[in-house]
């Protein structure tokens, strides 16, 4: 396995390609769940969990059983329903298991099974043609990338509340336009040779 | 050279101090009329024991200490009791008081003279003539002495401060009486190393004041083994938590005392009416207040009867009110309170009157620029423009986060500001809904 | 509620874009001009009206424990249809909205609609709402995509609209103005709502 | 436990319609998908290789796949170029162009079959300018041997200019043009 | 009696500080460095400062209009955002950009925000990325910047390099060529080679100091950047971390890793001294309102601002990073403030 590469997808998949900011993936948590910074860092986690997993699953879902069979046309159906039970799947072994990491990040949980950030990263892994090993690094990655923009989000809304945003801006109007601010920033590693 | 401690942050306002610091102290005039607010110490209020129409001498108990954490009351004048009823305090709001009508005579109650002989009371005599003569912490926060000078068995003091800082601009009061009355001070420093049994005493005294220092210096040069330590002239250097830290390098634990850390401050006037009380036996009656600013004419130190009104105090020494008077402040400009009018009484927290002229400085309270200078100056390290935003937008639960509690309301951060904001009185506004939220939830 | 009440509301009172904020990532993926826009939101309305149909024929016989799971196999069912439909007769605008296609199964609207509105009422009813609502999302999207084409581009469905000497501000068909852009309109129609006394 | 298993029968009924549904609207669109995917690839391989007519597929041992292409119908005689797939990492997608090259592995042309880079940088790797009638920058590969195969970032007509603002985008087309040339000219000769 | 006292909560007197004033000196101390870019870059320049200048100030007065806010376009703040905005122009930008860069800066970056002191962005620089994002090749190109007066824009002579920035010129042209040594002439190499030693002499340092190097209006002469940056200092409007911090980080990291033959070889003056770092330093990562509050945060901001400028300068996209690397540090400067909460008195 190539590291170099593996690194080439974790920094572009973090700050190049952010999910949120330069590919619109996973905003509606985003503008939801960045409001307060507990939160955010809660909704981020359950997100690089799930996505780390559901990368993990669909790879082999799409390459082994989809391929063969010539049913590619299913791949839409197949992983949403395979995010859905795992999702389930996996609130259900934490409650069991570690019932504190259930406390701290069961009520995101569900939030995710519509999550198209999730939805997203797994289908990216099968468009972009990657490994396994590849797309759990996507996966890993897209989710951590998701969280710092979260985070920062949180930090800079926390903020926000106390300030004199004009009436018709407050909310998801004014999270807009510093996530479109943000993106401007982020536009500052574009073109990044990584090799 | 004497070693210049100091606390981390603070401030440099002008100090304004040079119009009355070498005046010597003078004694004014009796007045017509005095009240005297019950409630002028922290605890419980003490009970009337008078009634109108009573004849009452100078140093008679009018009202009695209703518990350990109270003191008795005493007239400052001689004369006639003539009401007994809610009257405006300096802090604006009206409270349970005792007016008295000078008989002129000037009576005193028998007072006990002890002199010379008060090495040999008991520690415990002591303090009961520090509570019968009504004696608070005259620096302002009006503690009943002989409380703090009864630490629980497990906190031992082992380090008494005598705080001659006198960081308030403008005030000379203490100043003064260090000078004056030097020998009664050392006196009365030694009793309370009496009481407390402590082994290392300082008398710290800001550096704006060298006559002080050199004065006491060669005093207890003589008398004992005193130190007198030089502080940097910064303010709040006299808080009584940068004072600690200045001289010992502890941090009195937040939320605690001074005793957590074996360290007791004392200020000047108290440790004096310390003096007064156990060798004379005679009560609280009388205060050393400085009375400058830019609309007195003749500023200096008076000894004022407590209960005399501003504004007989402002006539005594002006002869007229001045004409463009814009602000009367009672204490300091930095923490002092603005009175809202001259007819309110000089209680035993009175340490200067401060009349400002038209036009006076005013806060503008634009939006903060985060400058970060009221970060940099909170001697208590808190970040008051954060916390002013908190308690602007209501965030109890922020303020409590960010410890508004240990604001010990100094006002440096306001005077620095350079939005003008109203930082001190936002957060005093968080501090007491978070006070009462937590007393609320105590009960 | 009357039937043109409900076909109207999600034109106006209820434009899923601005005033419920929902369907945000293709919003703002694929608005960098007006026929990518349009043909997202035709998409969008295809599906909507699709499991809007299907969820009210079979709403009474759905168990509720399973009803959000059978719904997402519905919803993906036309998404996965419009998918291969539109690779076969409009492949350059296939290819164009990309990911975007197979990911309108996560657009909370059309869940929500299914939802809220489709599994409750009869079939005329949801598929007016459908229709209602997926013209008003697809008219959102023309805003959004003609908005961010003609300052971002000079064009309009690539025909030059521009004067030549017109430099295109870019920014705004790259992902900071979309979120921009897309901010300053859900603001405006606030203000709009505040003029008239609000909502 | 019967509530459990009607529920799981129940969700199975549904996925199982939907997934016959899917199957025949499948059946349906099938040809006409493959249809549009065998025009775009007939056009790619126009552009890229211009004097060819029959093309013929070809995969080596290690999977490479790649194309001859003749002049003539009957694809007899030696062919006038070749033709492969060149993948390239983008700034948010995988590139494929279609190559084509002369026996003497000049590049007679290339085509961006795929691209999903940023709007108004990237994506101006298929560009037209105005009065043009190809891109610009596809059109510079034409005639370049593989030494001057290389982005550069002032204009010069030797060698590959980038697009402005999207290097990325520039170096990752150019690079795997050269790579896919390299490794038919390994085929080849 | 008839007097009236004014009552208000302590404390009664105030420093005579003010944002007019603190905004008024900022401005004066920015006044080197523009009297400097008139004078190298002609009168073109001025017209960018003062249409940058003028259309900040209308956008602000017109956006608190709208938003029924008293007018405060007397405290200077908004002149600041525009002279800054200019100051980051190529001097032959056309006139709309500066318009258009200021109405931007203070409508989308500082209004909607809620005005002075709620912005999370500098808003020039903001700005700045705006006109860079939208019209790059007037923003970045290299072929279309001038040429200061009495100099060179790249500062260098050497046949067969294009006219370019020292920043763009090592990005563009001279470290591609140290990266493909094997594929290009020796005697390329070798002319890459001298450019650099050019770069490392004293008069190429005395060049860049005194702003006989091209670039933006604004950066161009380090002398008069830093004789407007003491005076920041000296009334400690600015915290001097910042600079400290940033300036130092960016040496370490230029001598590490900016070298192109190896580690420990980067030319430090040269990374100092081009570009518009100290431009930003001095005046935009010090802006009060978009950085850090507490001094350990300012360290953390000022270190990262370095770490972001030197990553984008070696590795990133664009020749210079100032810009973006302190947009990306105001971003994070909630977060920052947020955990570099100072320990209270007495705290545990």
């Amino acid at each position: 396995m190539n590291i170099d590469s593996l690194f080439v997808i974790v920094i572009s998949t973090i700050f190049i390609n952010n999910f949120v900011l330069s590919r619109f993936l996973g905003l509606c948590p985003f503008l939801g769940v960045s409001r307060n910074l507990n939160s955010a860092f809660g909704m981020g986690m359950a997100v690089i969990f799930v996505m780390t997993i559901a990368s993990f699953v669909t790879w082999p879902i799409y390459q082994l059983v989809l391929v063969p069979y010539g049913i590619t046309y299913l791949r839409t159906i197949v992983f949403i329903l395979v995010i859905a039970s795992l999702v389930q799947f996996v609130e259900m072994v934490m409650n069991k298991t570690v019932p504190a990491l259930y406390q701290a990040l069961g009520i995101f949980l569900p939030l995710i099974t519509t999550n198209c950030a999730i939805l997203g990263v797994a289908i990216l892994n099968i468009e972009d043609e990657l490994t396994l090993i590849e797309s759990l690094v996507q996966g890993l990655s897209a989710g951590i990338g998701f969280t710092l923009a979260l985070v920062l989000m949180a930090g800079i809304r926390e903020r926000l509340e106390l300030g004199q945003v004009p009436e018709s801006l407050r909310g998801v109007p004014i999270a807009l336009v510093c996530a479109g601010l943000m993106s401007i920033a982020f536009l500052g590693f574009a073109g990044f040779s990584i090799k | 050279m004497f070693k210049e401690a100091t606390f981390k942050g603070g401030v440099h306002p002008p100090e304004s101090k040079a119009a009355t610091s070498d005046k010597p102290i003078k004694t004014l005039g009796l007045p017509d009329n005095v009240i005297l607010p019950l409630q002028q110490h922290i605890g419980a209020p003490p009970e009337v024991t008078i009634e109108p129409g009573d004849k009452v001498k100078v140093g008679s108990v009018i009202a009695k200490p209703t518990g350990f954490v109270s003191v008795p009351l005493h007239s400052s004048v001689s004369g006639e009791v003539k009401s007994i009823s809610d009257q405006i305090h300096p802090t604006g709001v009206r409270m349970q008081a005792v007016t008295i009508e000078s008989d002129g005579e000037d009576t005193w109650e028998e007072l006990k003279i002890e002199s010379g002989t008060h090495n040999e009371l008991s520690v415990d005599e002591l303090k009961q003539k520090i509570q019968d003569a009504g004696i608070v912490g005259l620096g302002g926060a009006a503690f009943p002495t002989h409380v703090k000078l009864s630490p629980p068995a497990g906190k031992p003091i082992d380090t008494f401060i005598l705080n001659g800082a006198e960081c308030e601009p403008y005030l000379t009061a203490d100043h003064r009486q260090m000078l004056e009355r030097k020998k009664e001070l050392i006196e009365g420093v030694k009793m309370i190393v009496r009481i407390l049994g402590n082994e290392r005493t300082i008398i710290a005294i800001e550096r704006n004041k060298p006559d002080a220092i050199e004065t006491l210096e060669k005093l207890c040069r003589k008398e004992g083994n005193f130190e007198v330590l030089g502080l940097k002239t910064k303010y709040p250097q006299g808080g009584e938590k940068q004072l600690i830290e200045a001289l010992t390098g502890r941090e009195v634990p937040s939320g605690g005392l001074p005793m957590d850390v074996g360290c007791l401050v004392q200020n000047v006037s108290t440790v004096l009416a310390v003096y007064e009380a156990v060798t004379e036996g005679r009560p609280l009656i009388e205060k050393v207040v400085t009375l400058t600013g830019s609309a007195v004419a003749n500023p200096g130190n008076y000894k004022v009867r407590l209960g005399t009104m501003v504004e007989e105090v402002i006539k005594q020494v002006e002869g007229e009110m001045p004409g463009n008077l814009g602000k009367a402040i009672m204490g300091g400009p930095m923490m002092g309170i603005a009175l809202p009018s001259l007819d309110v009484p000089v209680i035993k927290g009175t340490n200067g009157l401060v009349l400002l002229s038209d036009p006076v400085p005013v806060a503008i309270h634009q939006p903060c620029i985060r400058c970060g200078s009221c970060v940099d100056t909170c001697p208590v390290r808190l970040i008051p423009c954060e916390l002013a935003l908190f308690a602007e937008n209501e965030r109890w639960d922020k303020c409590r986060e960010y410890s508004v509690k240990d604001c010990i309301e100094c006002g440096a951060c306001g005077y620095l500001c350079p939005a003008g904001r109203n930082l001190v009185q936002l957060i005093r506004y968080g501090k007491y809904t978070v006070i009462s939220e937590d007393q609320k939830k105590n009960k | 509620m009357s039937a043109w009440k409900i076909f109207i509301r999600g034109l106006w009172e209820d434009v899923p874009l601005f005033r419920l904020v929902l369907g945000l990532c293709p919003a703002l993926a694929v608005t960098t001009s007006l026929r990518n826009g349009l043909g997202m939101g035709l998409a969008t309305m295809s599906v909507l009206l699709g499991s809007n149909f299907v969820v009210s024929l079979v709403r009474k016989a759905i168990p509720a424990k399973i009803r959000i799971p059978s719904f997402i196999v519905v919803i993906a069912s036309f998404v996965t249809i419009v998918d291969l439909v539109m690779h076969g007769f409009t492949p350059d605008l296939h290819k164009a909205l990309g990911i975007f296609i197979p990911l309108i199964v996560v657009n909370c609207l059309i869940l929500g609609r299914a939802e809220a509105f489709a599994s409750k009422n009869s079939l005329g009813r949801s598929l007016l709402d459908a229709a209602g609502m997926g013209l008003g999302f697809t008219l959102a999207l023309c805003i959004l995509g003609s908005v961010r084409e003609i300052l971002g581009s000079g064009t309009i469905c690539g025909f030059v609209l521009t004067p030549e000497s017109y430099r295109p501000v870019l920014l705004l068909i790259l992902p900071p103005g979309g979120f921009i852009v897309y901010g300053l309109l859900i603001a405006w129609f606030n203000l709009l709502d505040s003029g008239r006394g609000g909502r | 436990m019967s509530e459990i298993l009607k529920l799981t029968g129940m969700l199975t009924l549904i996925t199982g319609i939907a997934a016959t549904a899917l199957s025949n609207v499948y059946m349906l669109t099938r040809d006409r998908i493959a249809q549009v995917e065998s025009a775009r690839e007939a056009a790619a391989r126009r552009t890229a290789l211009p004097e060819a007519v029959v093309f013929k597929a070809d995969t080596t041992d290690d999977g490479f796949v790649f194309y001859h292409g003749w002049a003539d119908s009957s694809a007899s005689g030696e062919p006038v170029g070749y033709i492969a797939l060149a993948l390239g990492k983008g700034y948010s997608s995988r590139i494929r162009t279609v190559v084509g090259v002369d026996s003497e592995m000049n590049i007679t042309g290339i085509k961006i079959a795929f691209q999903l880079e940023t709007p108004g940088l990237g994506t101006r790797i298929e560009e037209v300018r105005k009065g043009d009638d190809a891109p610009w920058f596809q059109e510079q590969f034409r005639g370049k041997t593989l030494e001057y195969l290389e982005v550069v970032r002032t204009p010069d007509p030797e060698r590959i200019e980038a697009i402005t603002g999207a290097t990325i985008s520039s170096e990752a087309v150019t690079n795997s043009v050269r790579e896919a040339v390299e490794k038919l000219q390994k085929v080849i000769q | 009696m008839a007097m009236t006292l004014k009552v208000s909560s302590s404390p009664h007197i105030f420093t005579n500080e003010s944002i007019p004033r603190i905004m008024l000196t900022v401005v004066i101390s920015l006044v080197p460095a523009a009297v400097g870019a008139v004078y190298f870059f002609g009168a073109h320049a001025l017209v960018l400062i003062v249409l940058a200048v003028a259309s900040a100030v209308g956008t602000e007065a017109l956006c608190q209009k709208l938003r029924g806010v008293p007018v405060t376009v007397n405290n200077c703040s908004a002149v600041v955002t525009g002279i800054l905005l200019a100051f980051n122009l190529p001097a032959n930008a056309p006139w709309w950009m500066a318009v258009l860069g200021s109405a931007f800066a203070i409508a989308i970056v500082k209004e909607l925000f809620g005005g002075i002191g709620y912005n999370i962005w500098n808003p020039a620089l903001a700005a700045r990325a705006f006109l860079l994002a939208s019209w790059p090749t007037t923003m970045i190109s290299s072929t279309e910047f001038p040429a200061p007066r009495g100099g060179s824009l790249s500062g260098v002579e050497l046949d067969g390099i294009t006219q370019a920035t020292p920043l763009q010129l090592i990005k563009n042209t001279i470290i591609p060529i140290f990266e493909k040594a094997e594929s290009v002439s020796a005697a390329q190499v070798e002319s890459a080679r001298r450019v650099l030693e050019q770069m490392a002499n004293a008069d190429y340092y005395g060049a860049l100091f005194w702003g006989r190097v091209g670039g933006v209006i604004g950066e161009t002469s380090a002398a008069l950047l830093i004789l407007g940056g003491i005076l920041l200092l000296t009334r400690s409007y600015i915290d001097w971390r910042v600079p400290v911090g940033y300036i130092g980080t960016v040496a370490v990291l230029a001598w590490v890793f900016g070298g192109p033959e190896g580690y420990f070889t980067g030319n430090v003056g040269f990374h100092v001294l081009s570009g518009g770092l100290l431009l930003g330093a001095f005046f935009m990562a010090t802006d009060m309102v978009t950085s850090p509050i507490t001094r350990k945060g300012k360290w953390i901001f000022a270190v990262g601002c370095g770490i972001f400028t030197m990553l984008i300068r070696l590795k990133g996209g664009y020749p210079e990073g100032v810009s973006y690397a302190i947009l990306l540090m105001n971003t994070a400067t909630p977060l920052i403030d947020l955990y570099t909460k100072p320990k209270i008195y007495g705290g545990s």
